[in-house]
Order: C-alpha cells, then structure tokens, then sequence
C-alpha cells in the first residue's frame, strides 16, 4: 500500500514500485478516493482500502511532513504492522510520539527520510533505483540515502548481489536500529554477509558495534562516510553534547574516530572506499567458509 | 533554531515560568527610558556561552554607566558575534543557583529531564552532578519530582522545582523543541524560583508549524559581523573550504564521501554543497534545477576555484536536471572564466543527460574513482 | 456550563474555525454603531435550542429595524429565559448544512466524534442521519477523516470538513469540553466551511484549570427573569419541591434515596438539600457546619415547612459537625418560628452528638425507616 | 499504600485503614518524605517507597482532584496494579486517559469519588466505616457513597454479612465497571450471593443486567435509589442525549423505570428499600439452594 500517493513523490515512485513486482495493492490519498494511478487503485482512507484489497503487509508512506504521524498511524490502527516512510522533515517530537505507539503495537517502522527496502529482483518498498540492485546473498543496511544506492551499485558490479537492502534513515529519530536489521539480516536465510553503511554523527554505529560482538555471527563488513570532515561541522548544540557527556558517551561519541574504533573492536573490517567493500567481503566470506569448514 | 535569552525569557514568561523585569535594548540610547529600577544587568544578547567572561554581562548603577557599558558591549564581540540587542534586567539575589533542562535524546528517541544542584557558570560543575530521568512513557508531573529527587532537593523544593519543569517540558512539547534550558534557575533565601538564564533551541523541521517561532528569527535586526558557520549538510548551503575544488553532491552521506575520496586521494576541495536527499516532500524539478544553479553561482565565487566535480547519482528527474542546470550554468558563463567541470551522473536517465553533456565536450563518467582521480588531475 | 453562542464563537475563531464577522449587542442602541453591513442577523443569546421557531433569530435590512427587532428580541423569553446580549451577524448563504461534533461518551470512557449530512434547523432528520467514530486510542486526524467518509462526503470536503473537526477536537481536549457542537456548518456553493451556530459545554469539574472559561460566565450580566433550574444533585444547592418536610442528607444516593421512601410512605418533601458525598479533597470541618447551617437557613424561608428531616450517616467528623450545625442553627431560630427536626445520625461519633441534640430535646433515630415514619407523621 | 496522606482526606482515613489491620505500608506526600503519620512512612515519591517497603498490591489516592491522573500514573509506572480513587471531582479528560493507560497495563481502577474497598474484618482501602459491615457472604457492589453504608448497615443488622463490599464511584466516568465487580464477586469463594445498589442516570445498570443473563450464575438483589425524582433533574446535556439515542438505547436510558425493567428481565428481586434487601436476599439463597440441591 502507498499512502500520498498523489503526492509528488508518490505519484513517482508507486509506479516504479509496481513495475519492479512487489504488488502495490492501493494508495491511499483523501478526497481522491476513487481515482486510479497507472491501474492502481485509490482511496481516501487506509481501512477504506483494506476492506476492498484484503491483507496489507506493508505502507510506504510518501506524504508531507507534519502528516507523516497521522498517516502511519492510520496504518497501525488499521492493523499494518510494517510502514516504510520515505518523507524528509518529520519534527522529532512526532517521531517520539509514533516509536512509543510502534513500540506498543510491535509495528517496525523503517525511516523516515529513507529511500525504504528492496529485495532485488522480487519487491521494491521504497526508492532504490532498481538498475543498480541484483539479486544476491549479501545484506545491506545503511543510514544513508543515496550513498545506498553506490554502494549497491558496487556490490552488484562486482557480483555481490544483494538479498535484502535498505535504508533506516538519515535522520536523528529514526524508526528501527541498526541492530534490528542486524539481527534480522542474521536470521535471514538468504544473507551469508552484511554490509554496514554509516556515516557520522549520533551513536548509532557505536552501538551496533556492541550488538555486533554481542548478537550477530555472519560476518559484517562496515563503510563509515564523513571521517575527513572537520568536527565542528557536525557537532550538534550544547543540549546533545550535554546528553552524550551524561550518558557517560563521552564527547567523542559521534566521530568517524570512534565509530571505526568501535567496529573494529567488533572485529568489522572497515572499507576505506564504497569500492573496497567487495575485497573486504571476499576476504570475510572466504574466512567465514574456513571458520564453518572447521567447526 | 536558537533563541536568544530574552526571546526565551518571554516564552517563559507566557508558560508561567518567574523571570525578572526586564526591558529590551536596541540602542544604547534605549537605556535613558529605562523602566526597571537601578542597579540593573546588561546583557550581550548572542547565541553562545561564556558570555560572563568575555565581559558581555555588566552590572550598572546609573544612566550614564548603563550608556557606556552598553556602548562597550555592542562593540565587543563574543566567539566572533556582535549583538544586535542587550537586555536589561534587574538584578536578583539569588541563594542557590539550580541547572535545569529538557532534551533529546536522540539514540533512546525519548525526551531527558536534566538536572544540576550547581548551576551557573561553572559548566564543569554542573554536568559533573548532572542528574537525569528519561521520560519513557507520555509525560506526567511525576518524572519532574523523580528528577527533583534525583538531584537531591528536599521539603518545599521538590514541589517548585518540579512546577518549573512540568511547565518547562509544556513548552518543550508544545513548541517542538531541541532544548530548553534554564542555568541557573536561583532559589532565593525564602525559597522563590527564578530563572536568571534561558536557552531555548527549536527544532527546524518542526518550525513550519509554528509561525510565532519561525518570525522570531526575522525580528532580528541582521547586525551579526560574522560570517554564517557551516550549516548541517542536510542544508544546501554551500559550505567553504580552503581548497580548490568544488564538489556538488546530493545526499549527505554522498557528499561526505566524495569529500573523503578527493581528500584520500591529494585533493583540496574549495567548497561543497549538498543537493539534499531525494526525499523531500515537495522536490519538483524547478526547484532542483533552481538550487543546483544557484550552488554553482556561489561556488564560482570563489577565486581558489579550478575545478568542478559534480557527483550525483538516483532516480528519476534527477540525472536530467542536473545536466540541464549544468547546460543552463555553463551557457550564462560564457565569455566570463571557464572552470572545467567533471561529472559523474548515474541513474534512470543517464543516456539522455550524456547526450546532453557529450554536446558541451564535458568529460562523463560512471565510476566515482575515476571521476575524482579526472578532477584531482584538473585541480593541480 | 454551557457557554452562549457568542462565546463558543469566539473559540472557534481562536482555534481558526471559520466564523462569520458578528458583534455583540448588550444594548438595542448599540446597533446605531454596527461595523457589519447590513443585511444582519440578530440572534437572542440564550442557552436553549428553537430559538428560530420561538423568533428569537430575526434579519433586519437597516439600522431602524435593526434597533426595533434587538427591542423585541430581548423582551422575548424563551424556554422562559431572557437574553441579556443579542448577537448581530453577518448574513450567509449556504448551499448545504452539516452537523458535526464532539462528545463525551460517558458510557464508553472514550471521546465520540458525531456528524450528519443534514445538520440545520431539523433535529429529528439531523439525528436520523447521525454518524459516530469512537475515539478509541490518542486522537489522531484519521479518525476525524473515518468520520468524514461516514458521513458520505467525498472529494476535497473529506479534507476540510475533518479539518474543522480536527479543531474541534483540540478544543474539545485543551478545554475540557463535554460538548463541542457546530451546527449548522455551512458549505457555500464554493465549497467553503463557516460555522453558523455552535455550541459549548465545558466540564464544571475541570473549570478551576480553565480561567478563561469560568470568566465567561461572570462576564455574562445576570439579567436572566428565571428562577434558578435544580442543579445536579451531586451540587449543594437546595432543590425546592411542592410539599412540607425538608431533607438533608449526604450523598446523591442516600439523598435519593430517603426522597424515594418519604414518597412512598405518603410524605411530601418541600425541599432537599445534599451535603455531597464524602469524597471531597477539600472537605474540612468548618466547610462541613457552614454548608449545613446555610441550607437549613434556605429551608426555613419556604412557608410550606413542617417538619425538617435530617438523615447523615458516615464516618469521622460528620455527626458531630451535623449535630453541633443543628445546635447553632436552633440557637439562632429561638424566639422565631419553630419547626420540628427528625434527626438519624449514624456513625462513629454517634454518642456524642447524641449527647448534644438530646439536651436540645431533639427525636433522635438508628433506623431511617422509623426516622422516616416519625417526619411524616409530625407534617400531617 | 496512601498516596496524598497528608491531604485532609488522606490524613484522616490512612490511620483508620491502618488500624483496620489493612498493612498501610507507606504513605507518600511530595515535600513531606522522611516524616512520619501514625506510625505511617511517608515518602516523596512512589518508587522511593518501594525501594524501602517492598511489593505494594494497591494504592487508595487522596490527592487533589487535578492530581489524581499524575499520581495513578505515578503508581502505575511504579508496577501497582490496583488503585482505588477516593477524591471527588477529577475531570472526565484525566480519567478517559487514564483508562487508556489501565486499559493498556492491566491496572484495576476503583473510583473516582467513591468509597472504596472493604473486605470486612480483614482489610479497609478506603473510607468505608467499619462499624457498619460484619463479615459474611454476600458482595455488595454500589455506585453510590453513603448509601453504600446503608445498605451495608442494613445487611449487618439483618446477620447478612459481607465477603467483600465496594463502591466502585459515583463519576460519569469511572475506571472500573459493575460487570467487572459482578464477575468478580462471582468467582469469589467467599460469595454466595450479590446485591448490586445503583442509582439514576447513565446506563450502567441497564448495562450491568445484560451481564448478569450472560455472565452471572450466583444471585442477585438490587437496589435502585432515585425512583420518585422528577426526570428533569438529571438529565444531561443535549449531547449525552443525542449520544444515548445514536447509541440505539433510546431516550429512556437512565431512568429508574429503565433500570428495574432491566433488572426485572435479568430475573434480579428489587428492594422497595435498603430494608428490603436482607428479606429478597433469604429468597433467593433459598431457591439457589433449592436449585442446586435439585443440580
């Protein structure tokens, strides 16, 4: 399902996502209901939509800002338990508001300002343009958007295609962790090795290299953009460098110095180009088959 | 968005929250229709900390003293700012002076109580018994007396600490904010409240919808003589360096790694911007277009400038526009510099954008390595 | 409380719900200065529905017919209440009237939003085509769309119109409404919204943390030529009935209740008054002995009097202060008119307002059906 | 525990609980922590308490009406699962959202405006007076205050005692409803029959005999106070008669004659009055006997 899609980014990508094969059952758009979009179906309300099309896994939510909160939860009182929202801008304090809700309705939400999920060659949720995605056994899970996209691009040129790839998100208040999508990049059948994309700023790699030690046996693989940017440039306000100090984080949480430090400690071989990352996957897969050879 | 102190003092004020008279200062001529009885404070009113000891806080007792200081403090610049108004305020005896606030925290995506017994200026002090409550579920008064426990205070205080930070996070929920803060929030020898110093920091994205925030920023007479500082990246600003390439990119994560490849690879880059992500609600191709010709504008600006190395890579429109906006830039420079361009365009639309380009003899490429190792070579 | 038409108005444009430009009109000489253009409507500020049909709602074309119909209007009772403040309105020509608002759905414990596509004058078809959407987790604008469709709007009106209930909503939250009601809500043939009449129901229990709402109500002139209607039972107001034994009790149901008994056994009250139940947080004992002492003064002023029955039960300080209210009130009455007092009190300090009322020679019962026996048969 | 014992309500009833030989654990009262009342500890804050008192089953509330939401969430958050709300006057915005939350953590809300629990002879959680109730078999369940204590008086006198008796709060919105009190009382041992006092106004007693021929198997008697009061002086508002009638249930709901009619068709014997009630009881306990002697 796509909600706003009669939103300029929806009116864009819904198609493309219908095209690509993962079945866009309706889009949901209010006062539009009624309408169709390149043979799919609109309505004004998500519970509208369900009554006509059935189950709905998944909503990619494409509409402004500050509706964001509204329309995904919509989706979850309707009984979606999976929203991939693609919009750039929601306020914080809306992002809040929806993770406490997901949290209690076990809803995963992906983003948002996110270019959202692709399971190359079956469904794509999201943006990823499709040209740069093969199918593979490598998962790809990345805080950034279109840095995303080079990197599956890379991957795909040197033959490591991917079985699942997404975006969690750019911004600070994100819907789900890396360490979520470690996890289920862990137990997913398909994925033999994971591809970790960061870049600087907040704790999140940080983190994930302490889930990783504690949590995930496939091997990762980790690009963390922004190491030659000078500090000042990103450092928040007073507020969060307080929070970080108190949290006893420390100040130099957020640096591409302590991310990296933190994945190597999770023993996570850190690429120093999107271009290295296909060495390092042979060289961690290789190891990985010797390691499974032996036990 | 910062709000200076006494911009935040009035949100305050209309929360409930006690601060002291205080008046406006324009002009150090404002102060001869002073309202609030002498001795007075005169405040530097810049969005930065240390005021104190940069000597932007005097304490005056007549007219003629508050005209000079006040004449002093415009002129004295604090971190490189210069303020466009002081504020006068009575002064306050204060007993004890508490640190009070209410963020984000951005990795637990929960809003945090702060709390200090020794507020005021020593911040090293204050963070080192700096005491916090997450507020996990929708907010209730009792996280504020957690917090007031937390930090020690007892009796009649637990109550009135609490009151202020109830109101305080209203005003944080409210208003959308990234912070507010009171240090030092000064507890008077009969027990009163009052918050001597505010900050208040809104969050951009949410400021669309509230109006009354978003024109506070334009009251501002725009006397700072400082240049801007480097926004976010998620911003278009263009963001100046030393170097003498400029780099345009879309994505923040991109940008940043395109600035890491020049750099690794002996590049300087002059300058940067960032297109945004393609997940802006309302991106239309005008509008894209418009931005990356007005980035170009301002990146030839710089004298330094030998190079131009356009990264961009996605879906639709965007490969078109970006050719079209280079074709449209390139076709008003002529006659003036000629700074050559490298382009690395990938994307849905590639064959028509390399038509395009092919036209205008501008080398194209599809892999990031070689287009960067193009525009070093060019830089040097 | 309910509010008057003009007040509710006056939210609604606070919360940005389209109104039509009005003025209020304490006076018929105020509309010699009237800023709206003529045709107006003036429409008599009463709390009552049918206020068309009783013709308290008039168009005047000018000034001289304008002050004529505000003349007629506030002599005009309706449901035996007269304005003290007509409102004068623009006129509007609406295509279509819709019904909508929000309510407490006591029963449920949740918000319910209502809305019908025959909003209007009609009652009986308004209600006949309601439809409902429960709100039944955090308010958030899908509910007020899932209404919207309900309701059998289609195209941009889904928007709008649930964009005037999302207000409503908030209204209804931020003030601690009952009732928020807008009918009709006029749609022009431009498909634009006003609301035309409206109407508000604050909660009595949540005005003390409403200031500006309990205001309104003082802001009113008392001029309505009515006596008072009984208040809830829950209040202590003194209820005035047809007959001669006046009651006092604590508690609406044991108030209720000796009410039912004293009826059935062939006694006629001619009043009660309920002290209110327990569960006060402020009760204190002196609050307790005015209350009682002040009802009973209430209840001699009815001629009808004979016989006084009172009936308290509980714990801690009530039967003493009853008893000690009674003492004081007979003191006071010595040498007036006497009328006789059948009192029950049970409870933990029984033995000493026994005490008390014995030495005032006072029947004194255990059992309510004997204290109920002994009261009818002293107003026979 | 108290929470608002050093409220004038608080103050006066926590000793009378305590003395009861109800274990009144702590009282809590911001401002006043480390003080002592009767013997009671009194604590900032409810997490504060136990820390030092251990589990606590339930809190009785005494606080000031626009406090009471603050201090249940407070007890809520605290891991209590019981409350009992004694204040009056706490409005119905507060208590729709604290049903929410009770709904959401499984919290059993007694009140507001009400007199509590009492098991007699055993525990006191609230301000019922102890002289009136002896120990016994029947449940009683009231949506009355004093009253309560009469009919309780009534029952004592007429050697009926009472297994456990409540009233569950005389507000329009209350946080527990007579059907969950009735299946409770119907899965108590100690019960062998109930008697259910309510009064004019809201539907919850016609409710409550919908119940009883689903859910109930044990006896019950009632009693319902205000026959004989004009209609006027209870209805509601516009609204609640419009919700009561889009509701299906008609304009008649609330009236006496609605609830008897209610009643009388779930087979329950109404009291004249309160000093009925032990006569209808001795009836029903009779045939009950009778009928499961015949079982």
């Amino acid at each position: 399902m796509v909600q706003g899609i009669t939103e300029p980014l929806g009116s864009i990508y819904a198609p493309l996502m219908q095209v690509y094969g993962g079945q866009i059952l309706a889009g949901i758009s209010p006062g539009h209901g009624g309408q169709q979009l390149e043979g799919i179906p609109v309505f004004d309300l998500v519970e509208q939509a369900l009554l006509s099309v059935g189950v709905v896994d998944t909503s990619v939510i494409f509409v402004p800002p500050y509706q964001v909160l509204d329309a995904a939860l919509e989706a979850i009182a309707a009984g979606i338990r999976q929203l991939v929202l693609v919009t750039e801008g929601v306020p914080p304090m809306d992002m809040m508001h929806l993770c406490r809700v997901a949290e209690a309705s076990e809803t995963l939400v992906v983003g948002p300002n996110c270019p959202g999920i692709i399971v190359p060659g079956q469904i794509l949720l999201g943006t990823h343009p499709a040209e740069f995605y093969t199918p593979g056994t490598v998962g790809l899970v990345s805080r950034c958007g279109t840095l995303t996209y080079e990197v599956a691009r890379e991957l795909s040129q040197a033959g490591f295609g991917q079985s699942i790839a997404l975006g969690i998100g750019s911004d600070r208040i994100i819907g789900s962790t890396f360490q979520q999508w470690l996890q289920i990049l862990d137990e997913d059948e398909q994925t033999e090795a994971i591809v970790l994309v960061g870049k600087i700023g907040s704790d999140s790699e940080e983190v994930a290299a302490r889930y990783i030690i504690e949590a995930i046996d496939k091997p990762v693989v980790a690009y963390i953009a922004g190491r030659t940017l000078p500090q000042s440039q990103y450092t928040g306000h007073a507020g969060a460098v307080v929070s970080s100090q108190i949290a006893g984080l420390g100040d130099e949480i957020g640096t591409a110095e302590s991310k990296i430090a933190a994945l190597k400690q999770a023993k996570v071989p850190i690429a120093e180009r999107p271009s290295q990352l296909p060495d390092l996957l042979k060289q961690v897969l290789k190891s990985s088959t010797k390691t499974s050879a032996k036990s | 968005m910062d709000l200076l102190e006494y911009q935040a003092k009035q949100l305050f004020h209309e929360m409930g929250i006690p601060v002291l008279p205080s008046q406006q200062i324009n002009h150090p001529q404002d102060l001869k229709g002073l309202k609030i009885p002498y001795p007075v404070v005169l405040k530097s009113q810049v969005y930065t900390g240390g005021r104190g000891k940069a000597g932007g806080i005097r304490f005056v007792e007549n007219t003629i003293d508050a005209v000079a200081a006040a004449q002093t403090i415009f002129n004295l610049p604090i971190t490189g700012m210069y303020p466009a108004v002081l504020l006068a305020e009575a002064k306050y005896d204060a007993d004890r002076e508490l640190y009070l606030a209410v963020i984000l925290d951005w990795s637990a995506r929960r809003p945090l109580l702060l709390g200090s017994q020794r507020g005021g200026v020593d911040v090293e002090a204050t963070i080192g018994a700096m005491q916090q409550v997450v507020v996990d579920q929708e907010f209730s008064p009792f996280y504020a007396r957690r917090l007031a426990l937390k930090m020690g205070l007892q009796g009649e205080l637990i109550r009135s600490v609490s009151a202020i930070l109830e109101k305080m996070y209203q005003l944080f929920l409210q208003k959308d904010l990234d912070l507010v803060e009171i240090n030092p929030l000064a507890v008077s020898s009969a027990g009163e409240l009052m918050a001597l110093d505010g900050k208040i920091t809104a969050n951009d994205d949410a400021l669309g919808r509230h109006s009354d925030l978003a024109t506070l920023q334009e009251k501002i007479p725009h006397q700072i003589k400082t240049k801007m500082l480097p926004r976010d990246l998620a911003d278009t600003t263009l963001v100046e360096l030393e170097g003498n390439i400029g780099i345009l990119c879309n994505g923040a994560g991109l940008t940043m790694t395109t600035l890491d490849l020049v750099y690794k690879a002996g590049g300087r880059p002059a300058s940067f911007l960032n297109l945004g992500s393609e997940y802006r609600h309302n991106n239309s191709p005008e509008v894209l277009r418009e931005r990356i010709q007005r980035g170009l504008e301002l990146m030839m600006q710089s004298k330094n400038l030998k190079v131009v190395l356009v990264n961009t890579l996605g879906n639709v429109m965007l490969c078109r526009q970006t050719a079209e906006a280079i074709a449209t830039h390139l076709q008003h420079q002529a006659g003036s510099r000629v700074v050559p361009f490298v382009v690395r365009l990938v994307g849905d639309q590639f064959d028509e954008a390399r038509q395009m380009l092919r036209t205008l003899n501008l080398p194209l490429f599809h892999n990031l390595d070689e287009a960067i190792a193009e525009a070093i070579s060019l830089s040097k």
